[in-house]
């Protein structure tokens, strides 16, 4: 038994089973409900195998079709990637047992084939190791995160969703069209073959330029964030916690891993613009976010300024060691399950009083208190106070800017936590005044409660086990079988 | 042969300028119906460039997909759009959302953007093999001959597998969304049907015979299937419904067919062979046109069900 | 150059000739019907005379077949769109230009 | 042999065009046709490029993807019409509107 749980495949299963079960929903909706939950659970076991197995033997490789790397393509796991993968287990966990009650029967039935083919999407993009198979997924997610979005069919759902889909729609292209350039200066679309061959001629920048933009437009980096309030607020609250927390991560993981094997060797200058957006996106975002008067859109535009931090790590990784990636991913995985809390949250507060305007939160505290506490422990871990996961990644990143003088960088942090601070408590606040008009209040399940708050405490205990987690992100490549066992 | 080079320049140039001319007119003619009409023409020229560079799969798909099927998703779309506005046919001239100054803007940084992406290209190397040297070497062990068909559907037979998934998830998203509004059925004539109904079986030989050739020369699943697709938006426009007992289990079986039979082949490679979709040698070929010809079928029904794109159960709880 | 390619050439040329006169129709005639007319009688017989012109230099019997198919598909085709075209344009109530 | 460059300098071409109507027209419908002229520009470069390689035969793989690229970019194309029209259905005009329904 040992043997048999040990060698098999499970990165593939985390492809596969997902995959089975979104056909198998569409084949049979009655049972869509049961069978989506069981697939994300044996999705979160398949993980852990495939976490167990790289601990023992290091990074995990698999060629697809046996053909091996520069003609077939391969999968690829390293520290980084598992992280990513657990992260989607878990989020997507959270929001299965979330959306079993939220959603109208016949939202339902559409609801649970597109999820578990954007939840294989999500595992198929961590896991590969090939430029143009990953354009296919990002495809893959952004239709699914399109049709999602779009699903209850109201004026402000479909215009977000359509502007999504163009911008979407451009990003794709942006970053094929890099895809192609790369592809026909180096003679393969394999990104460890690329990592040897690229040399910093005009098509490689031309390339890196396409691709940082196309990734960018599609992570929603500041001046091309236009599009993601309005989508993410106006979907149903299950699908903009997985818009937030899982899709924007995607195409900053490719961001990221291009940059780390390929592009980062050579690219000074664009890392510091980067570094500029992200800071002009911490800043916009929190200003904006500052003076919404709806929780779903507050929540969105602090999605906008969370991804400036992450966007920080390309001026400090280009300086020092690769050890800032691991503090980047470990951030985006805070910040999932934090923002999801958050949605999820949101979600409650709509069911319950048929709105989400922060100023007529009435007595919410004593009404609905899990879902405030779960929004208020997500506070804290996305301000970045101690003990949250989001203030060990904070943490570093900020000693990191220290230790190479990037004064600035710091300063803009603190300012973003400071302005964190400033949205969460302004919704906090209403939250336990009383508001003028009383409404009739409709109940919100408990398991819906329940699945908020237990991510937000995931955010928490993230803070607890980051010397595991971050040992984990150090198994890399260069590091070699086993170096990760704590 | 000094003709015969300068001849083909010839050709190449007016093409070029042909497609450049047609696309920009498409894009900014005044009367939408008419750049729908300008957009599938410079599909079909788009089809005889992929000619021009050696490309007969392409051309097969483009034609297909590219000028066919999306003109007539286009052009049933117009329709709609005029079924439900009812307003004149003359829709408002382009109106240009941005002021003026940002309008220089633009053209400047999309002059930079395309003298930038030139250059990239014209710096590159003249010859280089690329993967084809390596495509060649492992074509006989692929169990075809036509090295396009072998890329698509064994080395990077993962890309299709995610590239069926696609369409299944975009028929999804269009029947979540309700499907198209309801289409006023204009009274099709006696010519409409004899030419569907003598034209159909032809279009099913020949997609059968595209699946079959595709082992060898330029066909396929894809090409086939497009071709079924075509069948079917033929006899939809012709008025044909399909009976409501056949849009409940078989249609979703085919609609299905494609993605499951390459997920259950993954499944069957990973046990016995250890690797996903890894074909034991010796029986590749076969596997391959199982696969296919189940894509094929799941092609033609998805392409037909998106121009259709009312779902068969969204009727009943309506 | 075998006699069979001259005898190619020729047709291919002729058929050349149609397609022109019937662009030229295309352009020069007032109204939807006559333009029709002109492209689908024209055409197919272009059409015709350079399917001819390829069966001469075609080496299978199978390929003489395949092109004598996309002959006769384009014209069935063409009749029946012209067909269409111009019951939709009566339909819509556009004038014979006389 | 060195028609490729030219061809892939068309594609350049079609991807700004594209680029620059996607950007300018407020009709969805436009710019759903803009996103396919880009497409096919992308495409124009992957498939014109792989015409280097010196034998009569063109390198296959950009073939391939070409192939999905094409069947992907129908997908989106339907998916946009559908959303177009569910829009136009609610709010009257085919085109993204700015203010928020406070």
């Amino acid at each position: 038994m040992e043997a048999m749980l040990a060698d098999t495949a499970w990165a593939v299963m985390l492809i596969i089973l997902p995959l089975a079960g979104g056909i198998t929903c569409f084949l049979w909706p009655t049972l869509s409900k049961t069978l989506g939950l069981i697939t994300v659970a044996g999705v979160a076991l398949s993980v852990a195998g495939l976490g167990r197995q790289m601990m023992e033997n290091g990074v995990y490789r698999h060629a697809v079709g046996g053909w091996g790397a520069p003609l077939g393509i391969d999968l690829f796991a390293d520290g980084l990637s598992l992280l990513m993968l657990i992260m989607t287990a878990l989020v997507g966990l959270g929001i299965s047992f979330y959306s079993r009650n939220y959603f109208k029967p016949q939202e339902a039935i559409w609801f649970w084939p597109i999820w578990l083919f954007l939840l294989a999407a999500l595992n198929a993009l961590f896991l590969s190791a090939d430029i143009f198979n990953l354009y296919v997924t990002l495809e893959l997610v952004g239709l699914a995160a399109v049709a999602l979005t779009a699903l209850t069919g109201h004026r402000d759902a479909l215009n977000g969703a359509m502007r999504y889909l163009l911008a979407m729609l451009l990003g794709s292209l942006a970053y094929l069209l890099g895809v192609a350039l790369l592809y026909h200066d180096s003679g393969s679309v394999d990104i460890v073959t690329l990592a040897e061959q690229v040399k910093p001629n005009a098509t490689v920048w031309a390339a890196l330029a396409l691709m940082s933009a196309g990734l960018a437009l599609k992570t929603a980096l500041f001046p091309l964030s236009f599009w993601l309030p309005p989508a993410h607020a106006s979907a149903p609250a299950p699908v903009s916690a997985l818009l937030s927390a899982l899709v924007v991560k995607a195409s900053f993981y490719i961001l990221l891993r291009l940059w780390l094997e390929i592009f980062g060797f050579f690219a000074e200058g664009a890392a510091t613009l980067l570094g500029l957006l992200g800071m002009a996106a911490i800043l916009w975002g929190s200003l904006q976010a500052l003076c919404q008067t709806q929780v779903k859109l507050l929540v969105a535009y602090s999605t906008v300024a969370q991804i400036g931090y992450l966007f920080l790590a390309f001026p400090l990784a280009s300086g020092s060691d690769s050890m800032i990636w691991g503090v980047a991913v470990y951030l985006a995985f805070s910040h999932a399950l934090a923002k999801s809390a958050m949605f999820l949250a949101a979600g409650n507060l709509v069911r319950f009083g048929g709105h989400d305007r922060i100023a007529d939160l009435d007595r919410v505290v004593q009404r609905l208190p899990l879902t405030v506490s779960a929004f208020a422990l997500a506070g804290v871990s996305i301000m970045g106070l101690p003990p949250s996961g989001g203030f060990v990644g904070k943490w570093l990143l900020l000693e990191a800017a220290m230790v190479q003088g990037r004064w600035d960088l710091a300063a803009v942090m603190m300012i973003g936590s400071l302005l964190a601070a400033g949205y969460v408590f302004k919704v906090l606040g209403y939250a336990f005044t009383e508001a003028e008009v009383s409404h009739n209040a409709k109940t919100v399940p408990a398991s819906m409660e329940w699945a908020a708050l237990l991510l937000a405490i995931g955010a928490i205990l993230l803070g607890f086990m980051a010397p595991e987690i971050l040992s984990l992100t150090r198994m890399t490549v260069s590091s070699g079988a086993g170096g990760a066992a704590p | 042969m000094e003709v015969i080079t300068w001849l083909e320049w010839a050709f190449d140039a007016v093409l070029s300028v042909g497609l450049l001319w047609l696309a920009w007119r498409a894009l900014a003619s005044p009367d939408l119906f008419k750049a729908i009409v300008l957009f599938v023409s410079f599909g079909l020229l788009m089809a005889l460039a992929w000619v021009r560079l050696d490309a007969p799969d392409i051309a097969l798909a483009e034609a297909a997909i590219g000028a066919g099927l999306t003109g007539a998703l286009l052009l049933a779309a117009l329709a709609r759009l005029r079924a439900i506005a009812f307003k004149d046919t003359s829709v408002p001239p382009p109106q240009f959302s941005k002021p003026q100054f940002l309008h220089w803007l633009l053209i400047f940084f999309l002059l930079w953007l395309g003298a930038g992406l030139g250059y990239a290209i014209w710096v590159l190397p003249p010859y280089s093999t690329g993967l084809s040297v390596a495509v060649a070497a492992h074509l006989d062990a692929s169990g075809v001959s036509n090295p396009v068909t072998a890329v698509l559907l064994n080395f990077r037979a993962y890309d299709t597998m995610l590239e069926m998934i696609v369409l299944l998830m975009a028929l999804l998203g269009i029947w979540s969304l309700g499907g198209f509004p309801p289409h006023t059925d204009m009274p099709t004539g006696s010519v409409l049907d004899t030419f569907s109904r003598l034209l159909v079986p032809v279009f099913i030989l020949v997609a059968a015979y595209l699946l079959w050739i595709g082992a060898d020369a330029p066909g396929g699943a894809f090409q086939a299937g497009s071709v079924l697709g075509a069948a079917g938006v033929l006899l939809l426009l012709s008025g044909w419904r399909p009976r409501v007992s056949l849009t409940q289990w078989p249609l979703k079986l085919a609609l299905a067919a494609g993605s499951s039979a390459f997920v259950i082949m993954g499944l069957l490679t990973i046990l016995y062979e250890g690797q996903l979709l890894a074909y034991p040698a010796a029986q590749a070929g076969m596997l391959i046109l199982f696969l296919e010809s189940l894509a094929t079928i799941s092609i033609g029904a998805t392409l037909a069900a998106l121009f259709l794109g009312r779902s068969s159960d969204h009727e009943e709880n309506q | 150059m075998i006699p069979s390619d001259y005898v190619a050439v020729v047709l291919l040329i002729l058929g050349g000739i149609f397609f022109f006169s019937g662009t030229v129709g295309l352009l020069r005639f007032p109204d939807v019907y006559t333009r029709l007319h002109a492209l689908t009688k024209a055409d197919n017989v272009g059409l015709g005379l350079i399917v001819l012109g390829l069966v001469v230099q075609a080496e299978s019997w199978f390929v003489v077949g395949k092109l004598l198919l996309i002959w006769l598909l384009v014209l069935f085709a063409g009749a029946s769109a012209s067909h269409l075209i111009a019951k939709r344009a009566l339909h819509r109530g556009i004038r014979m230009w006389k | 042999m060195s028609n490729a460059f030219l061809y892939a300098l068309v594609g350049v071409g079609l991807f700004s065009l594209g680029f620059y109507a996607l950007i300018r027209h407020v009709h969805l419908l436009r710019k759903i046709l803009a996103i396919n002229v880009m497409g096919s520009g992308v495409f124009l470069v992957l498939v014109a490029l792989a015409k280097r390689t010196g034998s009569a035969l063109p390198d296959p793989v950009p073939h391939a993807m070409v192939i999905t690229g094409i069947v992907v970019a129908v997908s989106a194309t339907a998916l946009a019409l559908i959303l177009m029209l569910k829009l136009f259905a609610e709010t009257g005009q085919a085109a993204l509107s700015d203010r928020r329904k406070e």
